[in-house]
């Protein structure tokens, strides 16, 4: 893989690898998806465990999400990847990458512990070298250092659950553990969450998130975006299913923390500036989301709803691909924005559409299809989770108050995505170029437009033919091992046929009217003018609508949870000279991330220090003192027998 | 079947006729005389008779927010139960299935005016966007309400035959905050004052006529058929609210349901004669009654359901 | 002939004394091969010493022995390129010193009476002071007299709680010799009063020798004022060997069925050290200084592992293996970084990717597999010393040792990527011999390949070393 | 023979008084190798084995603690012609006490142990713990360099007593090699004297504080 003297030929050889390494994955994971029986295979390993894997439906369906994405991602790396001077850096980013894929297709297969926590660890090394790939960058080398620290700290809470995991079972393999009490499950359940969550993104675990996605080169981001974060929802989902315990407890955490992420990660990414920062944001936003649903099926679980349960992991299952799908394509498109433009603020791009139409088009359907709305595939996954909860509001107190409020998050965060990815869409590529970056730019690269085209396709096929997709997501769900009687599966049929008659007619509509237009028309003068200044004389691009004013009265409104810190040298005189506006979007998480946990643990150790003091008299005194300590000790322990 | 399709062509037809009467109260209000009853139709005709000027700088999006706003105006209305008669679509869940294409249109309407580049435009897409976001709140806060009490997640078994008035057998008085906050977010839906006047001329107060400014032809009157449509839907569904009892016979049944409409078409055109629009900030606040009211309504009911 | 294996290096450590440079690198590279050769012997077929009493091949001794002669081996090869860089004047004594330190390490893991083991550890403390003196600056000079004094002192105490246990033998009116594996056999009469005195003035002697917080404090100045291959060899294997001292006697206990009293000693130490690595890693200003505290947290993380027992035990083996060959060849890096920039603290250092990008590679692997990260050893090493934590229930230990563990590594973290990517005023390439860098390689190779296929023999080995040590499977 | 026993052992704490009133240098390695002298001749007195082996062995190890080391001292001193006067930290009287209130804590102590050993030499082992306690004393007492060596070598006398006059089962030949390990360890010891000397003309090791955090 690192043969780095040819640039291109190396090129072609890693993506190729990997693309041919992705498709055979992909074939044996769709085998394994239709198969019923769940494959194993074991390893001795050091003569006392083993290395094991099984993949069982669920394995299968998330192996399915990390092949086809990561073999889109391989594609589009390989005109991305266009820095010549840099192979030595390109071939060990595709080294990485190779092993990062590799890695996860290991964490979803793992089937005992050591395997798992082994694959776990390489994943976030490698992808931490994806994310240091241009280290140069002050703020890159600080969010690596970010992501490592947290997806250490991360693998350590879940080495925690396992290992109390491992004081009742005393075994590695994943399975049994029935010998666990109620407690103890729980407390299992709350450390993998945490864990897991780290990594997932969730709200408060995601500092690092926003700020490690946009480091890394774009194919990297949307690889990590799309499905790395996702194996935290499969280890959620696993330790679910392993501990096999249905308390409300379990559904009321996942549903309450993917509340806040969802509604906290949309308005973030409103608040942000960079478009791949915040399409890291929206992430979170959507990892939000399906764990809404995840949690609506736990609670239909628990409160023996089965009809409620299906329709709400389902959902959450299906979200979880769609997302995969959609925030790939994003941010490929956003990679293609900087390889043009060399930039990623969003207020210094604009007009992009005429320029990049292909982008453009794939873009606003992969906005559309983040944002919801019919007929993409956005919208067939929220809509099963919205039916899910209102399966759920016939649950008494507690249950009800939380599933309203879910039905209300969802609805609001719908609302916000919306306006959010408007501001992007219209400020990034409508209007004109605000700056001489977006002036002239074109779209080449063929192997880059091709996975925009495949994805875009994906958002469409799923929006109007759901049927195929949800059933898979079912057989997925099927995995975690809640049983349901094929009974169940009825509606949803029903649904997606709905689903696509109505988004049938709607096209058929569209057409009708396009005609109707194009008939109302025939032979009429149309004229190219400036746009309507509304008096202005001379409209110039600095007088455009930029996207911190589109964001800023929305912002206002959730000013409490999102402060917003604004310096700007107001406008004097009557012929005022240059001023400048400048806003930042402050994360809660981190502020309270530095001021609780960083700082007083600096200070502790601060204090400390004077024990290495220099004075080896003090030193010696550090000898005796251990003695006469232990000896006491001694003496202690004589007592102890004696009395 | 026939009997629906049918009604929704009149649906669409008369969406405008209705429009009209909301300028007639305010003329009548303003004692003054005021434009015909048809004068939408006119004007309508007028523009599909002329040609359009497009803006330099913008692209196909421009020309598609028209159309899609306007389809997706119409295919709500396929939805909607007119004289609680059965719509011609309606399945489980379509309530959410028609809220998002709402917004789908809405997101078009957006991209159309963000892609004119020009200020004014932009700043009435952010104000539409934000307000949107609190009035589909309301509205999922009222489904959870009806989904407690019919156990169903369509406009037919709401609104259609004997929906309505099932609800007001089980809801009672409580239903009255419903239908105010329907009102209200009607009023900031279809952009009414106190929400914004279309009727102003300095864009810095518009929202949703600014975003069209630059709409000309055939299609701006795509986008005000939309907008006509858009508005008999939420209407209809206040006055079948407010009348739900229907009596056998058809004719009874449509006198009904036209005058109920009316009503409150009415009272959208009093609500603009006698009341100014609202500052932008206060805006907020007024949708957010409206979402408080549904809620309201919600816990009173379900607390006296138990 | 076991003997020979530690003779050889005493008496060409002799010659060195009186040999020129060339001819004295030479020497010390044939040694270190002949040694290896020899402990490569000894492994195959186990052979019987000579004086029996004194001596015997016990597993963990051939654990530590394979270990020191594979790393003095490789050591010895960089430290011939090494001189040829640095300046160190009496250069025969620096060879000397390091050949009699490489017999006196194998006579540790050789001896079994426990009088041998006291006067051969002893003997490494005075056989590296001279390394450490090295340099001849004021500052090295008082890291030699501390290392040498509190070692002595706390060495001393260990020499007490040998006789201690003599004593136990006497009052338990059992008649063996004086021999850890007799010991072991006999331990249900000794007087368990006495064991217990003697095991507390051991663990604290040799501790204070294996650097256990708080007896640790010569740790850092001796490792860091060292010259690089002398830090390689003191950390990497020196440590082991009073590791072993203290094994050997828990052995004992273990055997005395003390297990509990031992083990619990020895996590509270464990824990103690790894609290005060993480203490000075924090906010370290000198990368030696901060690889030596990082060898303090890794004797703690041995010692957890060994009190805890059980899979603990087993971690705790593998984790003193993987240690020595990794955190040698991390000094044997630094070792190239010092040379590179010429400072010791870490803000003169940086973007150690562009100017050493073979070096980084060692660097950072180095890195990454100290602080417990697959693909190198330490990572399974840990993970079953918290699962073992977790299944004998010392939950509270677990959690110290897991979130300072976590500090650890934040800050190692820190320190590690501002040295390798940090502001890079100039992007000079250094030039790098050869043989410089890949005595590293080699090592982390062989951690590498350890982490994932163990041969037989040395799987037995170490699995009769930990149920020796208390280990269940 | 006990009664010669207990008269040499008593001798032994006597030096320990010595060394902590001595406050020159000189004077305080004569009196250690005198306590070197002394106490491996305990042994003898005490007649475990009075083989020819055994002798030898015995005044093998009285010439090394009782003169060779104290010389190899004195010669590094010699070397680097120093000051003479030593200061404990805390000054004479507060040792006396300190030197009483040690003896009646190793008696205690000593008390508390049931040992066949002690009940025919009372003497005995408050003595090594007297010796073990009085050198940990003068380490952390002084900080002169030389009066920290020597409070090391004080304690290895300790430790000598504790164990040759207990243990039957060790041989000569471990003991000697002990011997020669602290020779040695005494011998380097006295080089790193030299060079503290060469370097900063002083043997005072709180100059000997610049590593630390």
């Amino acid at each position: 893989m690192l043969l780095n003297r040819n640039f291109t030929l190396m090129k072609s050889v890693g993506a190729l690898s990997i693309a041919a390494g992705c498709l055979l994955g992909l074939y044996y994971a769709g085998l394994q998806l239709t198969l019923p029986v769940s494959a194993r295979a074991s390893f001795d390993y050091l003569h006392h465990f083993t290395i094991a894997f099984q993949i069982d439906a669920l394995s299968a369906f998330f192996l399915v999400l990390i092949f086809g994405i990561s073999l889109l991602a391989a594609i589009y790396s390989f005109h991305y990847m266009h820095q010549t001077e840099k192979s030595l850096a390109t071939a060990v980013n595709y080294l990485f990458f190779s092993l990062l894929v590799a890695s996860m297709a290991m964490v979803v297969a793992a089937a005992n512990v050591i395997t798992f926590m082994f694959s776990w660890e390489i994943m976030s090394l490698s992808s931490f070298f994806l994310v240091i790939h241009n280290y140069k960058k002050e703020e890159n080398r600080k969010a690596g250092y970010l992501y490592f620290v947290f997806s250490h700290v991360g693998a350590m809470f879940i080495l925690t659950a396992f290992g109390i995991m491992y004081f009742y079972t005393g075994s590695f393999d994943f399975g049994e553990t029935a010998a666990l009490t109620n407690t103890a499950k729980i407390l299992v359940f709350v450390f993998a969450f945490i864990g897991f969550g780290s990594k997932a993104g969730v709200f408060p675990f995601h500092v690092w998130l926003p700020h490690a996605h946009p480091a890394a080169p774009s194919h990297i981001s949307a690889l990590m975006s799309g499905i790395m974060i996702k194996t935290g929802i499969y280890g959620i989902l696993r330790i679910y299913a392993l501990l096999n315990f249905h308390t409300p407890v379990f559904g009321e955490i996942v549903l309450i923390t993917g509340m806040v992420s969802g509604i906290l990660g949309v308005v973030y990414a409103l608040g942000q500036h960079d478009l791949k920062r915040l399409l890291a944001y929206s992430s979170v936003e959507n990892i939000g989301i399906i764990l809404i649903g995840i949690g609506i099926g736990m609670i239909g679980v628990s409160s023996g709803k089965p009809m409620m349960a299906l329709f709400g992991f389902t959902g959450g299952m299906l979200h979880l691909l769609n997302h995969a799908i959609f925030k790939s394509l994003l941010f490929m498109g956003a990679g293609m924005v900087h390889h043009k433009t060399g930039t990623l603020t969003i207020d210094a791009l604009g007009g992009l559409l005429k320029k990049m139409k292909i982008t453009g088009s794939t873009f606003l359907i992969g906005s559309l299809a983040i944002s919801g709305l019919p007929p993409f595939n956005g919208f067939v996954s929220e809509f099963l989770i919205y039916l899910g909860g209102f399966e759920g509001t016939g649950l008494d107190r507690m249950a009800f108050i939380s599933i309203l409020l879910a039905i209300i998050s969802l609805a609001i965060i719908g609302g916000l995505a919306l306006a959010c990815f408007t501001k992007v869409f219209g400020v990034v590529f409508q209007g004109e170029a605000r700056s001489g970056a977006a002036e002239n730019v074109d779209e080449k690269g063929l192997t880059m437009l091709i996975p925009l085209l495949a994805l875009a396709g994906a958002c469409v096929l799923i929006g109007v033919f759901p049927r195929a997709f949800v059933l898979m997501a079912i057989h997925g769900v099927s995995g975690i091992g809640i049983g349901f009687e094929p009974a169940l599966l009825e509606p949803f049929i029903r649904l997606t046929g709905n689903i696509t008659m109505a988004s049938a007619i709607f096209f058929a509509f569209i057409l009708a009217a396009l005609a109707v237009r194009i008939l109302l028309y025939r032979g009429k003068t149309i004229t190219r003018s400036g746009t309507w200044g509304c008096g202005f004389t001379k409209p110039t691009v600095k007088m455009q609508y930029t996207g911190a004013s589109y964001s800023a009265s929305v912002l206002a409104f959730f000013s409490t949870v999102a402060p917003l810190r604004e310096d700007h040298t107001g406008v004097e005189g009557c012929f005022p000279g240059h001023s400048s506006y400048r806003s930042k979007v402050n994360d809660v998480a981190e502020l309270h991330m530095n001021a609780v946990i960083v700082h007083p643990v600096l200070a502790l150790f601060a204090k400390l220090r004077w024990i290495q003091h220099g004075d080896i008299h003090l030193y010696i005194g550090y000898i005796l003192l251990a003695i006469i300590v232990l000896l006491f000790f001694i003496l202690g322990c004589i007592y102890d027998v004696r009395g | 079947m026939i009997v629906s399709v049918i009604l929704w062509f009149l649906a669409i037809l008369l969406a405008p006729f209705f429009a009209a009467v909301i300028l007639k109260v305010k003329a009548f209000f303003g004692g003054k005389k005021g434009p015909p009853l048809l004068i939408h139709y006119y004007t309508m005709i007028k523009l599909f008779q002329k040609g359009s000027v497009y803006s330099t700088s913008s692209t196909f999006i421009f020309k598609l927010g028209p159309v899609v706003s306007l389809c997706t105006a119409a295919m709500a209305l396929m939805f909607l139960p007119v004289a609680g008669y059965r719509p011609l679509l309606s399945f489980h869940g379509d309530v959410i299935f028609i809220l998002y294409l709402l917004g789908l249109g809405r997101f078009f309407t957006i991209a159309a005016a963000m892609d004119t580049a020009s200020p004014f435009e932009g700043m009435g897409a952010a104000r539409e966007a934000y307000f949107s976001i609190i009035c589909e709140a309301t509205f999922f806060m009222i489904l959870i309400l009806f989904f407690k009490l019919t156990g169903s997640l369509s406009l037919a078994d709401y609104l259609s035959g004997s929906g309505p008035l099932g609800l007001w057998q089980t809801a009672g008085s409580p239903l009255l905050f419903v239908i105010i906050a329907f009102f209200i977010v009607l009023l900031s839906e279809n952009s009414r004052v106190p929400v914004d006047d279309p009727a102003t001329h300095l864009e810095l107060t518009m929202i949703h006529e600014v975003m069209v400014l630059d709409h000309s032809g055939p299609d701006f009157g795509f986008i005000e058929l939309g907008a006509y449509c858009k508005l008999f839907f939420y209407s209809a569904i206040v006055s079948r609210l407010l009348a739900p009892l229907n009596p056998g016979n058809p004719v009874l049944t449509g006198c009904l349901f036209i005058a109920a409409l009316l009503v409150v078409y009415a009272a959208v055109g009093v609500t603009e004669s006698v009341m100014a629009r609202y500052k932008m900030d206060k805006v907020p606040k007024f949708i957010l009654t409206s979402f408080v009211l549904a809620f309201f309504a919600t816990v009173i009911t379900l607390e006296f359901l138990k | 002939m076991v003997e020979i294996v530690f003779l050889i290096p005493f008496l060409t450590g002799i010659v060195a004394f009186f040999l020129p440079r060339t001819s004295g690198r030479v020497l010390l590279v044939l040694t270190g091969a002949a040694h290896l050769v020899l402990s490569l012997i000894l492994w195959t077929g186990w052979p019987e010493p000579v004086f029996p009493a004194y001596f015997a091949v016990t597993p963990e001794g051939l654990l530590s022995l394979i270990v020191i002669s594979l790393l003095f081996f490789l050591i010895s090869i960089y430290t011939t390129a090494y001189l040829k860089k640095s300046d160190i004047r009496s250069e025969n004594i620096f060879t000397g010193s390091m050949l009699l330190f490489l017999s006196t390490m194998t006579m540790v893991t050789l001896s079994d009476h426990i009088m041998v083991m006291w006067i051969a550890i002893e003997a490494t403390t005075l056989a590296s002071a001279p390394l450490i003196f090295t340099h001849r600056s004021a500052a090295s000079l008082e890291a030699t007299w501390k290392y040498v004094l509190v070692c002595s002192v706390g060495i001393a105490l260990a020499l007490l709680g040998s006789v201690l246990i003599t004593l136990a033998m006497d009052i338990g009116g059992v008649d063996v010799p004086v021999s850890f594996s007799a010991l072991t056999t006999a331990a249900r009469q000794l007087d368990p009063l006495w064991l217990k005195a003697g095991f507390v003035f051991i663990l604290v002697g040799y501790g204070t020798k294996m650097g256990l917080a708080p007896m640790h404090t010569w740790l850092p100045d001796a490792h860091g004022e060292a010259p690089s291959p002398a830090s390689a060899l003191l950390s990497g294997v020196l440590l082991n060997c009073a590791y072993l001292g203290i094994f050997k006697t828990h052995k004992i206990m273990v055997a005395a069925g003390l297990e509990s009293f031992s083990g619990t000693i020895l996590m509270v130490f464990g824990l103690m050290s790894i609290l005060a690595a993480a203490t000075f890693i924090l906010k370290q200003t000198e990368y030696k200084r901060l690889l030596a505290y990082s060898s303090i947290e890794n004797m703690g993380i041995i010692a957890f592992g060994t009190g805890i027992g059980g899979l603990g035990a087993y971690g705790a083996m593998l984790c003193l293996i993987h240690h020595s060959l990794i955190k040698s060849s991390l000094f044997l890096t630094s070792g190239n970084i010092l040379l590179g920039f010429g400072s010791r603290l870490i803000e003169d250092t940086g973007s150690l990717v562009r100017r050493m990008p073979r070096t980084f590679v060692a660097f950072f692997c180095g890195f990454v597999g100290i602080s417990g990260l697959p693909p190198f050893g330490i990572f399974i090493g840990e993970m079953l010393i918290i699962m073992g934590a977790f299944r004998n229930g010392h939950y509270v230990g677990a959690a110290i040792f897991i979130l300072s563990l976590c500090v650890i590594f934040a800050g190692f973290a820190n320190h590690a990527l501002k040295i390798s990517f940090e502001g890079y005023r100039t992007t000079v390439q250094m030039e790098e011999s050869a043989s410089m860098v890949w005595p590293q390689y080699v090592l982390l190779l062989t951690s590498l390949l350890l982490c994932f296929w163990i041969p037989d023999i040395f799987s037995r080995t170490i699995t009769q070393a930990v149920t020796a040590g208390g280990g269940v499977f | 023979m006990i009664h010669l026993v207990d008269i040499v052992l008593s001798l032994v704490l006597l030096s320990i008084l010595l060394s902590f009133g001595s406050s020159r240098l000189p004077v305080l390695i004569r009196v250690i190798g005198f306590q070197g002298v002394v106490v491996s001749s305990v042994p003898l007195f005490m007649g475990h084995d009075l083989s020819a082996f055994g002798i030898a062995f015995s005044l093998a190890t009285l010439s090394i603690r009782g003169i060779i080391i104290p010389l190899s001292i004195y010669l590094a001193i010699k070397k680097v012609a120093i000051r003479q006067e030593v200061e404990p930290i805390y000054g004479h009287h507060a040792s006396m006490l300190a030197w009483l209130g040690l003896i009646v804590a190793a008696a205690f102590i000593s008390g508390k142990f049931n040992l066949p050993a002690i009940n025919n030499h009372p003497l005995l082992m408050p003595t090594a713990i007297a010796l073990l306690a009085g050198g940990m004393f003068l380490l952390m007492g002084h900080r002169n360099a030389i009066a920290m060596v020597l409070g090391y070598i004080m304690m290895e006398n300790g430790i000598y007593l504790v164990g040759t006059t207990f243990s039957t089962s060790t041989r000569h030949i471990v003991e000697f090699g002990i011997l020669l390990d602290v020779l040695a360890g005494v011998m380097i010891m006295a080089v790193i004297l030299q060079n503290i000397k060469q370097q900063f003309d002083d043997v005072d090791t709180s100059l000997l504080r610049t590593l630390k955090e």
